[in-house]
């Protein structure tokens, strides 16, 4: 999700209202919503003129006129007074959408209040109205609505006031949720912190954040509100006189429509509620994703096969470390002028361009990069796991001799897990919860080796846990009862079961306090020199990187900004950003230094500048940078960077 | 001043399981008795004389208008004072309590006596559970093929997200969901009566006498109508939750995870997303079910279904009160019930719940 | 995966059963099946209300006398019976050999047992009244059922008719007001095979009938929600009858070759009544009354008005689709010599009744189309109130509104909870006008005790109507031995209720029913009423070969 | 303005209740969120705490804005015990102490433009009610927190910004009340490494422009190097090693901070060194150890840790240490 997060982002609007008018634009759900809405409302509003007929009056009907089919002069035919269907149709709509709205303002009035109030101050109070909302949610209605109904008159008024009193409990319960999620934000936090009220604080932190979940609930009950009356109409406890559409079905069922094969009195008003809910519906569902984009892909859809765009960058020959550990060891995994970019509708952004690098057994390669760098499209392309609109669009990546991008999915599921292993950042949500951990580690053991012995499972499981200092007690716990250290280590468990030759870890201690993320590095480095296994470590921490790494491929907005030995890349760095990036790197070693910065931030992927990607920041950038994206140059063997000033120097 | 801890103190803090079940037991204990109260005294609200509705006959006379009064216990005073409770005076003083039409609605109800029906003259228990039968038969079928088909068509909607079939599912489910159900009701009614469908009630009458076979064909065949307007209402909503659930949690982190290790969407499906997925469902189901005791309302009423919802609808026809009464606690505590159940099965579904 | 196995199970299942059902046919007995839209309340005769009941209990059980479709009495259970002159004293001789269908015979015995249960069980709502002049009730060893009146009544026959004889054995060991009675031994010309409230009553003809046993096997009656699905249970052939159908559905059925749609008179009477609220104030019921009537309601001038200005046959044709006709008097058509069919109704004339509230001095003042009072202090502006369970009801409302808004009166229309209005209606007197209506005793004496001053605090009276000369009359027919006597006393009185408007009656209905006549034959229908479930009809009807 | 501290913490202690006693437990359990601190806080000095998640780092900020009751202790600000004060006295406190959170995506509410965030606290506390007076009030903390020109950013919203700038708009804002002391909360962990030296230098500015006291909340020793000038280590609620900069880094006397600085990355290659790696996770703070809290993960623990609970021990003059190996 991260991932897709970052580089899926929309284009920042300009404003959240015009953003709002452009997503909902773009929402067909919400603009057939609307418009059937409105279609609807238009008709409500100007009946009087729309309606051919009045649908109180008499006049000239006599008992001929009873269920007339519909014919030019009665468009819906007519009903069982004889009045003409069409007409009330349109005054149906009428009095239905004012006992939705009414009744709708009532419960989001009710519901909105204590949902707020609950979520906000939380305690006694939150105890109280929660739990007097739970006894509301188990009352039955209609007992209440005939006993409301008996003690007072069946009006079209008495219907909206019960609707609204009975149908606030979902409101409260989903503004009392969304209050506690905005009154967690640190905004709150910090509103306190300048010493606002309570009152200061609903205003004007909660409510703005809690409406638009209140609007698209508010859409949601009028059109439960609807179809309440019709069914309080159809069952004889609303206002007859009242024209409304289930008042018109409550007649056409009580005086016999059917049995005459009069459908159009039926299906006219039916038809009414039908629209109306289906467009409230439509609409609260649209605006819900408008103000709460989700996103609307998946890790099971299809992905884009991988094509082969043929911008073949010219790259130098293979880099070739001097600090390997071993000189014999063999390349397990050759990336090839790798490009990624994510499609959208016609759009391309270009996540990752021609990315070339090499790995050894035993070899630990640093991927360097801050955030939207490209560096984790890169490692999820390398296992095909790009999301649905993320492709391949050149380049190779040779393991075993094959090109994974030419396999076929069950090919590449082949591969997965049991050569490359991947460990994601953010280890909470890459365990299912609600399995147990040993269950997760089982299954990948299973999976690549259905023969694997079933009594050997349990061992096995252990004996992984045991390499991460894991104790065996803990293989049948949940996630959750792991601590962030704990789980980081069994998903490191988990990648190692089947025995891969490659292990990716994806930022694995982001978000980890140094001990641990100390105690997941040692264990890394410990398990690379046990079982030589070569290790992808992508990080955004320089300081890591040093401590452990042989080569380090440094990336800025989705290229190849330096690559070389780690050495090279700490001691004697070519690129300007390599340089900077060091120098804002703090040392405790040089406690003194004062810290340097790189000005402004990292390209966004879909507006990256027309040069180099780093020219806007660089200081020693120059025309060629803004106009010319530097190719790779060699420096030396094994030393590569993307900078017109490497030009000169490279061989 | 704010009392909550800082967020991710709260983690470290597990509540007890044990506790947790007993606090949930402990609260549809306290809710089951409110509801009791409450019904006791709703209907006493009402102008509730049986003889109300017969009175503007002249053949009623006195004697016989006071002999209901008696019958119904309406003849006694509502609820004594409580001395204990001075200054608030509830009712009567110097009423015996045993004599007060509470405490009698207490030890009646305590006997599993609900009172007596107005219309029928019959024991509101004895109606109640001789229709609970037939509702539950219904009303079990229905829920169970809307839960597979509405689960089902959600999976592969959520599964297949963007494509024709996601679209064409969402567009049903939407349409379902707008159905006023009895309108859907008279509609299927009306297209099964003219293709051989039977056109109301639970068995063709006197098929008593016939062999079993035949007895539960001819009710299968009453059943059809309503449990497919039925599953096709509620089918709906199911869903839209399903395929909306299942969206978020195919878009999970570890699902990803489950992928990279070379399972395939199948077993992602079935081994990760689904269980997961089910976790909004079974509220959605078990609210449902405990509200389908009352049986379906507007189904029974429209195919002539003689289950607790057919009850109800003539109860409500015929201002039925002590009908009402009993339905109205029945249907209550079965709503209270299927949200403990539903709490139960979340701890067993989710190991994550363990404190609210 | 678990749940696909079940879902392939589950399916089968109902496959299986689905293809189970074949037909039922075979020599089976031969079954009317009849739909109707209620449901007995009860099958205890003295708790019961409904007229379902009574239709069952009318072929279940037998009593004193049996109604007959022209509204006429027979004797049923006795050979003979006879009065003492100065009418006190009744003497019926019990057929002889008349036996329960549990075998045991029926004597006496168990008429003196069923009349003195009736008359002593307090809670049976409505048998006080049956029995309310009978001062001794003893069987004799002759077989003969002695009954003592406390004064001479000119109607014991619709007096006993609905007192349904019962077997003793079975009651005597029973709490009259709870039993049940689903098993239900009577000895009628059908017996009760099966019962099931709200769905169906199962009954069988009874061999041993001491009449006419029935020539059908069986008789079903099974219960619909709606008048709509009992339409189309006829249709489709679920059903061989149907005894109630919306009037919209009768031309369609009576294009089905099969089907005969039969009309006329109900076989118990109703009527549709437009209540005005004219209780004087020295009237008004200390303890319930609340009396806020309109006032212009007491002048008979408006009430005049009214009747000129409503059409009643537009009523009749929009509500009824024309099966119904023009009422006049409180009591119904139905009732046969009872009815005063003299009476000359107020024509629809809105000119006329324009001029009459002119003349009488309510002039629209503020010009605002309504009247005013002659003093001007309010306008005719009436409140309207109906039961909410009617479906009839607001369409009668808004075609009054639109009649009587031609006439300068304004009516706030407001649907009430039966309950409700109930409570405004009587003996409160806090409403203006109500649309409801009566079911009709088959002797006239119930409807027209309720325009009596007598039963302006007891609630029966809906109207406050107080007339002494109304009054002694009704007193007069009440001992009025001489049949022709008392009916020209009783005709008098609606002539007089009908000259003071007391109600406006739009209409009276008629029983709209249909039966497959390619199935059966042999219903009554050349009677004045029409009733196809009635024992009169069920005794004769056959299956067409 | 004599005082010599702009805040002194005596023996602060803030406990959550873990679980009510009721039907089914019978004893109250406690989280010891800051179990003993004493800290003072000198005019325009910066001191630096620092500690693992759950050490009660955060809990102690919130503490000191007031946002959390003490348990018990005090705290003074500028000599005045404010612990427990009413709330329109706490109300005034907060217009000097103001605070910087660790997310600045998070804190500031996406619905409000940066002008109305940086003009809130001043609408809040009604100061600088004329219109003009609040406006140039706003752009001058704008500009202060580095944000120029100022009139470039106040009709943008959040969302607009990056990072960087974001956490400038937080800084902006509480600088606009013109505070005495400035608790950062991690106020750049979730930034960039390129631009985390922007946000630390402009703190460092402030408190030499405007004499600013900061407490500076981290994780991580490594980001506050050089801008700290004293040091506090927490570990389970307490302060077990504080001194100046220098002497913390240099010289570490409690083995909890010896390992800490162990494992922090040296950006050098050529300078990989030998790391002291505790194993295990803090305990959780309902059930303290017995003796020295960090016994049970101390490389170097002696039985007497298990026993008798150290308190600070002094080193020098600014540098004390909550070790029982500083007894020998």
């Amino acid at each position: 999700m991260a991932v897709q997060e970052l580089e899926l982002k929309p284009a920042v609007p300009a404003s959240p209202l015009t953003g709002f008018w452009k997503m909902f634009r773009e929402n067909r759900m919400a603009v057939a919503g609307l418009v059937m809405l409105l279609v609807i409302v238009f008709a409500a509003v100007f009946a009087d003129v729309i309606a051919p007929y009045n649908p109180r009056s008499y006049e000239g009907i006599q008992s001929g006129d009873i269920y007339n089919p519909p014919s030019a002069t009665h468009w819906f035919g007519t009903d069982d007074a004889g009045k003409d269907v069409f007409s009330s149709f349109i005054f149906g709509a009428r009095n239905s959408l004012i006992v939705g709205f009414f009744a709708a303002f009532i419960s989001i009035f009710i519901g909105g209040t204590f949902g707020v109030l609950a979520g906000f101050y939380g305690g006694r109070i939150e105890n109280f109205l929660m739990r007097f909302t739970d006894l509301m949610l188990v009352i039955p209605d209609l007992p209440l609505i005939v006993i409301f109904v008996a003690l007072t008159k069946p009006s079209l008024w008495n219907i909206i006031l019960v609707i609204g009193l009975l149908g606030w409990t979902t409101t409260a319960r989903i503004v009392r949720s969304q209050t506690l999620a905005v009154k967690s934000r640190k905004f709150v936090l910090r509103a306190r912190a300048i010493g606002a009220g309570n009152g200061h604080i609903i205003l004007h932190h909660i409510l703005p954040l809690v409406m638009p979940i209140l609007v698209v609930n508010a859409i949601l009950v009028i059109s439960l509100a609807i179809l309440s009356e019709s069914t309080l109409a159809f069952l004889g406890l609303s206002d007859p006189l009242a024209i409304s559409w289930g008042q018109m079905l409550n007649f056409a069922f009580g005086r016999g429509a059917m049995s005459v094969g009069a459908w159009w009195a039926l299906v006219a008003p039916g038809f009414g509620i039908v629209w109306v809910v289906l467009a409230l519906t439509l609409l609260g569902n649209g605006l819900e994703q408008v103000l709460n984009p989700r996103l609307e892909a998946h890790h099971l859809m299809p992905g884009r096969l991988p094509v082969w765009g043929g911008e073949a960058e010219s790259y130098p020959a293979t880099a070739v470390r001097k600090s390997r550990r071993r000189k014999d060891a063999a390349m397990v995994l050759d990336v090839r002028n790798v490009s990624v970019a994510y499609v959208n509708g016609n759009s391309q952004v270009k996540a990752v361009q021609n990315v070339s690098f090499q790995l050894y057994e035993g070899e630990l390669i640093g991927l360097v990069g801050e955030s939207g760098c490209g560096k984790t499209t890169l490692m999820l392309a390398l296992l095909r796991l790009l999301p649905a609109a993320g492709q391949i669009v050149n380049g190779q990546i040779l393991f075993d001799g094959r090109d994974l991008t030419s396999l076929s999915e069950a090919e590449i599921s082949d591969i997965r897990w049991k050569d490359i292993s991947i460990v994601f950042q953010g280890a909470m949500n890459a365990l299912n919860p609600v399995r147990t951990v040993g269950d997760q580690i089982k299954e990948a053991i299973v999976k690549h080796n259905p023969a694997f012995p079933q009594k050997r499972l349990e061992t096995r499981v252990i004996e992984l846990l045991g390499l991460v200092g894991i104790p065996a007690a803990y293989k049948d716990h949940f996630p959750h009862q792991y601590s962030g250290g704990m789980r980081q280590r069994a998903m490191i468990a988990m990648a190692l079961s089947c025995n891969p030759k490659i292990l990716i870890a994806d930022e694995p201690t982001t978000a980890l306090d140094v001990m641990i993320q100390a105690q997941i590095l040692d264990l890394l480095d410990e398990l690379r020199a046990q079982l030589g296994l070569a290790i992808i470590f992508v990080t955004h921490d320089l300081g890591v990187v040093a401590e452990m790494c042989d080569s380090v491929l440094v990336m800025y907005g989705g290229v190849t900004a330096e690559y070389a030995d780690v050495d090279t890349i700490y001691n004697s760095p070519r690129h300007p950003y390599t340089q900077e990036l060091l120098k804002a790197f703090p040392d405790l070693s040089r406690p003194e230094r004062k810290l340097a910065f790189i000005p402004g931030h990292p390209p966004k992927l879909d507006a990256l500048p027309p040069g180099c990607r780093f020219a806007p920041r660089c200081s020693q950038a120059f025309e060629r940078c803004v106009s010319e994206m530097p190719r790779l140059y060699e420096l030396k063997a094994g030393h590569v960077a993307s900078c017109h000033l490497a030009e000169g120097k490279s061989r | 001043m704010n009392s909550a801890s800082p967020v991710g103190l709260e983690r470290i803090v597990p509540l007890n399981r044990y506790r947790y079940l007993l606090n949930k037991v402990g609260w549809s204990v306290f809710t089951i008795l409110f509801v009791l109260v409450l019904n006791f005294f709703l209907f006493r609200v009402l102008p509730g004389d049986p003889a109300r509705a017969l009175t503007k006959d002249p053949r009623m006379k006195e004697a016989a208008r006071e002999a209901l009064r008696v019958r119904f216990g309406l003849d006694k005073p509502v609820i004594n004072c409580f001395d204990s409770l001075t200054p608030i005076k509830l009712g009567d003083c110097g009423v015996n309590p045993l004599e007060t039409q509470f405490f009698i609605y207490i030890k009646n109800l305590l006997q599993g006596e609900l009172g007596i029906s107005y219309k029928t003259n019959r024991a509101v228990s004895e109606i109640l559970v001789e229709r609970l039968w037939n509702t539950i038969l219904l009303i079990g079928a229905g829920q169970i093929l809307s839960i597979f088909v509405g689960i089902a068509l959600g999976v592969l909607a959520a599964w297949k997200a963007r494509t024709a079939i996601d679209y064409g599912a969402l567009f049903t489910g939407l349409v379902a969901w707008s159905l006023p159900t009895f309108w859907l009701g008279i509609i299927i009614l009306f297209w099964g009566s003219s293709h051989g469908f039977p056109i109301g009630g639970k068995a063709t009458p006197g098929i008593g006498a016939y062999p079993f076979l035949q007895q539960a064909g001819d009710i299968a065949r009453h059943m059809f109508l309503p449990t497919l307007a039925y599953t096709i209402v509620f089918m709906g909503e199911y869903l839209l939750v399903m395929r909306s659930s299942l969206l978020d949690v195919l878009a999970e982190d570890y699902i990803l995870t489950a992928k990279a290790k070379g399972l395939s969407a199948f077993q992602i499906l079935k081994d990760h997303a689904l269980k997961n997925a089910m976790l909004p469902i079974v509220t959605i189901i078990a609210i449902n079910l405990g509200f389908t005791v009352a049986g379906a309302i507007q189904i029974e009423a429209v195919f002539s279904w003689p289950g607790l919802g057919g009850a109800i609808f003539e109860a409500v026809e015929s201002r039925d009160y002590p009908v009402l009464q009993g339905a109205f606690l029945l249907i209550a505590v079965s709503v209270i019930l299927a949200n403990l159940i539903a709490d139960l099965t979340y701890t067993y579904l989710d190991p994550r719940v363990q404190s609210e | 995966m678990k749940f696909k196995t079940t879902f392939v199970v589950l399916l089968t299942v109902f496959a299986l059963a689905l293809s189970a059902c074949g037909a039922l046919g075979g020599s089976q007995p031969v079954v009317l099946r009849i739909g109707w839209a209620g449901s007995p309340d009860t099958l205890n005769p003295g708790a019961a209300v409904l007229s379902e009941s009574y239709t069952i209990f009318g072929l279940v059980y037998d009593a004193m006398y049996q109604l007959q479709l022209d509204g006429s009495f027979k004797l049923n259970l006795a050979e003979s019976v006879a009065v003492s002159d100065d009418g006190l004293v009744y003497t019926y001789k019990i057929r002889d050999g008349v036996k329960f269908h549990d075998g045991q015979p029926l004597t006496a015995e168990d008429v003196v047992f069923s009349y003195l249960l009736y008359q002593n069980t307090e809670g049976y709502p409505w048998m006080g009244d049956y029995t309310y002049y009978f001062d001794t009730i003893e069987a004799t060893e002759n077989n003969e059922v002695v009954i003592t009146l406390s004064e001479a009544i000119p109607n014991i026959d619709s007096q006993l008719v609905f007192l349904y004889v019962l077997p003793k054995h079975v009651w005597e060991n029973e709490d009259a007001v709870e039993f049940e009675n689903f098993a239900m031994i009577g000895s009628g010309p059908f017996r009760m095979v099966e019962y099931k409230p709200n769905e169906f009553v199962h009954l069988a003809k009874n061999n041993d009938y001491f009449g006419a046993v029935p020539k059908i096997d069986e008789a079903i009656f099974q219960t619909f929600e709606s008048q709509d699905a009992l339409v189309q249970a006829i249709k489709t052939g679920q059903v061989d009858m149907i005894t109630e159908m919306p009037n919209t559905a009768v031309a369609t059925l009576q294009q089905d070759a099969n089907i005969e749609v039969v009309t006329g008179a109900p076989f118990s009477p109703g009527v549709t009544d437009i209540i005005f609220n004219q209780v004087l104030p020295e009237n008004c019921p200390p303890d319930d009354g609340l009396c806020t009537g309109h006032p212009a309601l007491l002048d008979r001038n408006v009430r005049l008005a009214l009747a000129h200005a409503t059409d009643k046959q537009k009523i009749i044709d929009v509500v009824l689709l024309g099966f119904g006709t023009p009422g006049t008097a409180l009591l119904p058509d139905g009732l046969g010599i009872w009815y005063n069919s003299k009476i000359q109704d107020y024509a629809y004339d809105v000119a006329r009744a324009n001029q009459i509230l002119d003349d009488a001095g309510y002039k629209d003042v503020d010009g605002d189309g309504v009247r005013e009072l002659p003093d001007g202090s309010r306008s005719l502006t009436f409140r309207i109130n109906w039961p909410s369970d009617s479906i009839d009801s607001p369409r009668i409302a808004e075609l009054l509104s639109e009649m009587w808004g031609q006439i300068g009166v304004r009516l706030e229309a407001q649907a009430l909870d039966p309950d409700t209005l109930t409570a405004v209606c009587c003996p409160a007197f806090d409403f203006d006008v109500i649309i409801w209506g009566w079911a009709s005793d088959p002797d006239p004496n119930l409807l027209l005790s309720v325009m009596t001053t007598d039963e302006i605090p007891t609630g029966s009276s809906e109207t406050g109507y107080s007339n002494p000369a109304y009054d002694e009359l009704f007193r007069q027919q009440a001992s009025e031995l001489d049949l022709n006597k008392r009916r020209e006393i009783v005709w008098q009185m609606q002539q007089i209720a009908f000259d003071d408007v007391v109600y406006i009656i739009p209409f009276y209905a008629q029983n709209v029913q249909a039966y497959r006549k390619d199935r059966f034959k042999g219903f009554v229908l050349d009677q004045p009423k029409v009733e196809l479930s009635d024992i009169t009809s069920l005794a004769f009807v056959e299956p067409v070969r | 303005m004599t005082q010599e501290y702009a805040l002194e913490i005596r023996n602060l202690k803030k406990y959550f209740r873990a679980g009510r006693p009721g039907w089914f437990s019978r004893f109250e359990k406690y989280i010891h969120a800051v179990d003993g601190v004493d800290l003072q806080l000198r005019r325009g000095e910066v001191v630096a705490l620092v500690g693992e998640s759950g050490c009660g780092k955060s809990t102690l900020a919130l503490t000191l804005m007031l946002l959390e009751e003490a348990t018990e202790g005090n705290i003074l600000f500028e000599g005045r015990d404010i612990t427990h004060i009413s709330a329109r006295e706490r109300k005034a406190i907060r217009q000097r102490i103001q605070m910087v959170f660790q997310d600045p995506y998070e804190s500031l509410n996406p619905t409000q433009t940066i002008e109305e965030i940086v003009t809130e606290p001043l609408i809040v506390h009604g100061l600088a009610l004329d219109g003009n007076e609040r406006r140039q009030r706003v752009l001058r903390a704008l500009e202060d927190a580095g944000l120029k020109p100022a009139e470039d950013y106040l009709h943008r919203y959040p969302h607009q910004l990056s990072g960087g700038q974001r956490q400038r708009v937080v800084i902006a804002g509480a600088l606009v009340l013109e505070p005495h002391i400035l608790l950062a909360d991690e106020p750049v962990s979730m930034l960039d490494v390129s631009i985390r030296a922007e946000i630390i230098n402009l703190l460092a500015d402030l408190r030499r422009t405007r004499g600013i006291s900061v407490i500076f909340i981290t994780h991580d020793l490594g980001t506050i190097g050089y801008f700290a000038d004293r040091v506090a280590v927490m570990y389970l609620g307490r302060i077990v090693e504080i001194g100046t900069m220098r002497e913390v880094l240099k010289k570490p006397k409690h083995p909890y901070t010896q390992a800490l600085l162990s494992v922090i990355p040296v950006p050098n290659p050529r300078m990989r060194k030998k790391r002291v790696i505790l194993q295990g996770e803090t305990p959780n703070p309902i059930d303290l150890p017995s003796g020295c809290r960090f016994h049970p993960r101390c490389p170097m623990a002696l039985e007497v840790c298990r026993q008798s609970d150290p308190a600070l021990l002094k080193v020098t003059e600014t540098h004390h240490a909550a070790c029982l190996l500083l007894v020998k």
